[in-house]
């Protein structure tokens, strides 16, 4: 089996792309020098030369619509904020320009680029720096979104974002990059027994380039990252691992569930999920990002009106607590969705059954 | 000018009929103009239309220093670049009508005016946001190699965006291809610079903060600007670092307009200038561009009157047949809405058509 | 009957709150010497002299995070954006310092400020310009959010904003703000019998402050504007009209719709639309901004959570078509709310009944 | 030391108690940023952690220079500045536990330090974030015809941010009674100014570009910092525009200052630092500012070996106690998860209780 870090994931990715297309370049706060303020860039900057990753001044809103205008020039930027949280600062660039150019010109100017960068709670980062920005951005026609949950997913939707004529929003996880790195300390949860192997047996690891020179991962496709027929958990990003700690914590009580992660939210791959729930008649949403207006309540309304005969009780979302991030870590940790509380969701849902 | 004038500037190299394109330029823009307040008044135009009469002379004069593959972007106050730039006013005028045939399908209007094949990147409505974009476009000639050079126009209110800041030091930090250009009629809406902006009765300073390149020009005469821009251009082109990280400093590096105009007419098609007396817009209609360069051609027997009178009929010609052209333009269908949203389009969307613009040179 | 603009509305509210309270101020683009981009602070340089009503330059990021200083100073600012369009480049300072200082600082800095200006399609002002922010923002905890749908909404709603100690973004509608005025053409609709009187009969006039020194809206509370027994609407702002004219036009097909303005967002009143809901059995919900992860998906989820037994059909929401905006007049017209989608809507919903 | 240095500088008028007390602030700045190290390594500490060690006397002679109610604000190198502004260090200390008993309740954490009583105004982590509140504060003297000058922190890479340029020109246009400062240590994570910034070997271009005054200071010598500080503050206090409007100019106005300074510790608790040689930091801990204040005034007789080992003693004291009251402190209760999100709360929202640390004082 392939040991590899979802850091290393991301790399690959980006490293194949740029060998592939002499168009495509990465842009960012530490990327070159400093070998990736998480070392996702790492070594990057040695191969490729200064020309093409490219170290930036703390100016999101500057290298944000730099890549913006490389990209309707027909460069490929990929622009990495050193965390989604910082994104806010260029929120002009990200949301108005580049989702909107091509509608604007009439379809003249294109705009490939790639925003990628840490989504979510970092570990005790308090208020400003915890943002989850999908559920917040994903209602921008004109955007794509990718939140990968898997080393294999993540340099899969990567391959396909860099390939892709539209901006792409791609969200990743502070608290997985080093996930399956010795002495990593991720995925707390109060079930430790139920850590699900980093790689899942090497299913969660990504071809290298030799073994599929042409791997990619289309968007709109969502993943049953775990079959069951009994209750349906959605879950995106980070969250789908306590979603399968949640479902093998369950399936002790003969509850077994259905774990799908749509892996991209723009477009969502939405029959994938109402054909599941058709089948288990039961619906719980986890969501990483606060409730009010989320990824959550879409999908929620969308099996409503699709599916609503075939559900035997509500849907239950799990999300964020309608909070800012608190710096205290018992706080920050009850706040985020966890197995604890996916598991009393399923239980309360399927409670009839 | 830049200052330390030449003995000889480069427009003395201009021939009669150099400096009567530019002139054909600024009266096609002028009446075309003239048009479309006539239009807007008419409500065959909508949303928020921004003319640009008066400050003819510093698109005018500015793009006459370039290649036709040099890119330009600007803000809302985009018709005369686009024009100047050479596209036809019928797509821009259809553009205004909210027609197909507009150049970009009626889905921009008058504030993002677009043109691919004239490497105007627009037309765009946020207050300095092309700045950034224009950086992105100097960027890629640095990192194709390219010769070419990116002119960047904003409005003076745009000095107090932040995003005008980043670009400035982006660009410089980079020396990358770009000429940053104020177009500085002195108000943004109704708030003078002085006002609104420290430190404006010198805005070299705001050059010197990014050890940038400064210049001011004439933005009412089209060969003081013209002058200043070829200078700056010919001096950047194939001087400027176009390799990033490339260790020495190879060229002249960025930079910084500063081009006085004045616009003669309100900030859009709404606003009642109550700002500002008439007293002082005709005060400085008293150096229109178009009477100023005129005046030069007549002077020096350039042109004649009527080679003048030809000119302006054409002008006001084109611009009565890019009315007709829109209006009679067909609407643009409903189908249209979710088109253009994705390149790659999922779900409801679907790939549109280019403009018509495009297709008839595009093949 | 008192004949009043919403403009005026407005201004009536910040004079009398700024007569009230001395630490009142107003700041913003054009908003003193010009007298409002669109009037609404008309002749307020002239009442309150330039330390109280202050023109600022084209800075947003300055003077909005310059509001939230002043207002964890002890100030109460307003703010105003001439359009919610142009606060993205003020993203970071709205929505990381002024909802979240009170909690980050651990209860030491309240942030009294209230962000107001035009929200929603202006009319052909393209895709940079047709902002709808509610669905977008309206998912951050720490702010209050009021979009007022009358002249007596729009001034009790915003006397409360002042008054509030916590953030308010207050949204207006620049199609509106002029309602009622001579030669107004707004409110198009193809149904135009349908035009609701834009005061309801004096009803929807606030009181001057002679006839009630008090008057102000709490947040929280729900608006039915029209009573019914049929099918319930939930609208919010101008499409408050859209739905008011479509129950008038369903009513001579004999359906009786009750139309409810839940008119502030955060907190969002929704006892009340659930116990419409109770009774009538049917819901459509309208709202301008797009579809995906909206507060249409948002009240659909907490009615499904709360009355699902009750609803005799599936939820219908009526969105702003999932597009960037256009320039041309007739996509535009037909990409928003109107009349003519709720009242498919509501026929659609209650076809069984 | 602003330039054109006078004679007499006004420090040469504190006495040594006063001197004595500018060492006691910095020597207890880094004994408890030591201990924050220590325990931030036995993981007692989350999130991000950035040292002050070696930019005391930044924090220390600026705020001197202060009286109590002159509010400041910062970025989240922040501890500093709340210990010079007189916070008990058991209360910052708490708050990077994560405990009730921490300044902000264990919410805000080490980016987020907050003391209303001392006018500390954070703390804020979004780097030049805090320009703007910077002037709000500044603008809030101007509105209430307060005395107060407002002391605006930021890093060398906040110069970099559109937040930091529009709050220079705001600041300028209005005259408002701010001081911002650069505590220029050369480095933005692995970035070296001259990377990442345009002229940056002259930042008197940064405040030029406003009109704005412009002074630099040793930001290693807290008698330096002190002077500078000393200098703007009195020409400022009581003689700029107090009133918005007002037609004349009236005083000094805002002030720029450029604090040259140096941290001895990686960016935060996890940078490898491989951006800067061993050699650099060590010879840049040659002057560190501690020596430097010792040695001044051990040289000058107006201090004993024995009163600085006891200032040193009571300091590292300070720290353990901190370390033993964060240690022992309660958890936060999760009921605090949902208290302090408003101030007017609905649903599941509560008011919360103000800190400890406030209590106290505000009965
Ligand atoms: C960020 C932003 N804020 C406000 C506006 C509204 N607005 C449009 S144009 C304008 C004035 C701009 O003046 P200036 O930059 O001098 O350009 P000019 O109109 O003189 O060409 C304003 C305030 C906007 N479009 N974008
Ligand atoms: C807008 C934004 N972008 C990026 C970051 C991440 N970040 C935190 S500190 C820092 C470096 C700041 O350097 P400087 O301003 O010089 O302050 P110093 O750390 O030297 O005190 C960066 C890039 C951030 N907090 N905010
Ligand atoms: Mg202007
Ligand atoms: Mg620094």
């Amino acid at each position: 089996m392939r040991n590899i870090q979802l850091r290393d994931a991301l790399r690959e990715a980006m490293t194949e792309e740029m060998e592939r297309d002499p168009r495509v370049f990465l842009m960012g706060e530490e990327v070159a020098e400093y070998n990736g303020a998480y070392k996702v860039s790492e070594g990057m900057l040695a191969k490729f030369g200064p020309r093409r990753i490219i170290d930036t001044p703390i100016s999101e809103t500057g290298f944000a619509g730099l890549g913006v205008g490389a990209a309707m020039y027909g460069l490929r930027p990929i622009i990495e904020f050193m965390s989604w949280s910082f994104c806010l600062v260029a929120a002009d660039q990200i949301l108005n320009n580049a989702p909107k150019m091509l509608y604007m010109s009439g379809g003249q100017f294109k705009v490939p680029i790639v925003f990628r960068g840490n989504n979510g709670a970092g570990g005790q980062l308090g208020s400003t720096h915890s943002w989850c920005v999908e559920s917040m951005f994903s209602c921008v026609p004109g955007l794509k979104m990718a939140i990968p949950s898997t080393p294999r997913d993540a340099k899969g939707l990567l391959k396909t974002s860099i390939r892709s004529d539209d901006p792409v929003f791609f969200l990743e996880s502070e608290r997985m990059l080093g996930w399956g790195a010795r002495g990593d300390r991720d995925f707390e949860t109060p079930y430790p027994d139920t850590f699900t192997p980093y790689l899942s047996g090497g299913k969660w690891a990504p071809p290298t380039i030799e073994e599929d020179a042409d791997f990619t991962i289309p968007f709109g496709v969502a993943d049953i990252k775990k079959a069951g027929t009994d209750c349906t958990i959605v879950a995106l990003g980070r969250p789908v691992h306590f979603a399968l700690a949640a479902a093998h914590e369950l399936s002790k009580e003969g509850i077994d569930c259905e774990v799908i992660d749509p892996r991209t939210v723009r477009p969502l791959d939405i029959e994938t999920i109402v054909r599941s729930v058709k089948k288990t008649n039961y619906l719980v949403i986890v969501d990483q990002s606060w409730p009010f207006a989320s990824i959550a309540s879409e999908i929620a309304m969308q099996v409503y009106e699709r599916a609503m005969d075939h559900l035997d009780n509500k849907i239950i979302r799990v999300c964020n607590d309608d909070v800012p991030a608190p710096y205290a870590r018992n706080l920050e940790l009850e706040m985020l969705p966890h197995p604890r509380k996916i598991i009393e969701a399923v239980r309360a849902v399927t409670y009839n059954a | 000018m830049i200052s330390g004038k030449p003995a000889t500037r480069p427009s003395d190299a201009l021939d009669a009929a150099a400096l009567l394109e530019l002139l054909r330029q600024m009266m096609l823009i002028r009446r075309f103009e003239e048009r479309t307040m006539q239009s807007y008044q008419a409500t065959k135009i909508g949303g928020f239309c921004h003319i640009y009469i008066g400050q003819e002379a510093t698109a005018v004069g500015s793009i006459a220093a370039l290649r036709k593959d040099d890119p330009i972007i600007t803000a809302y106050r985009d018709h005369g670049h686009a024009l100047a730039r050479g596209m036809e006013p019928k797509y821009c005028m259809a553009e205004m009508y909210g027609k197909l045939a507009g150049c970009a399908k009626g889905k921009g209007g008058s504030m993002h005016i677009f043109d691919k094949d004239n490497a105007m990147y627009g037309g765009h409505a946020i207050v300095a946001g092309q700045c950034p974009m224009g950086v992105g476009l100097a960027f890629s000639h640095a990192y194709l190699g390219e010769d070419k050079v990116t002119v960047c126009y904003l409005g003076d209110g745009a000095l107090n965006q932040g995003a005008f800041h980043e670009s400035m030091n982006l660009a410089a930090i980079w020396r990358l291809p770009i000429i940053f250009v104020v177009e500085n009629n002195s108000y943004s809406m109704g708030t003078h610079i002085s006002r609104g902006t420290a430190a404006a009765d010198d805005l070299s300073v705001k050059a010197a903060a990014y050890g940038m390149r400064y210049a001011e020009c004439d933005g009412m005469d089209v060969l003081d600007t013209y002058d200043t821009f070829r200078t700056l251009v010919d001096a950047m082109r194939g001087s400027s670092s176009r390799a990033l990280g490339a260790p020495a400093d190879t060229g002249s590096g960025p930079a910084f307009v500063n081009a006085k105009t004045y616009r003669f007419k309100g900030h859009s098609m709404s606003d009642p200038q109550k700002y500002r007396t008439k007293e002082e817009v005709a005060g400085r209609q008293e150096r229109d561009p178009i009477s100023t360069l005129v005046s030069h051609l007549v002077e020096r027997n350039l042109a004649t009157q009527e080679q003048i009178d030809a000119i302006d009929k054409q002008a006001k010609e084109l611009s009565h047949d890019a009315e007709k052209f829109a209006e009679e333009a067909p609407a643009l269908p409903l189908s249209e809405l979710y088109t253009d949203v994705y390149a790659e389009p999922f779900g409801p969307y679907k790939v549109g058509e280019l403009p018509e613009m495009l297709r008839k040179t595009q093949k």
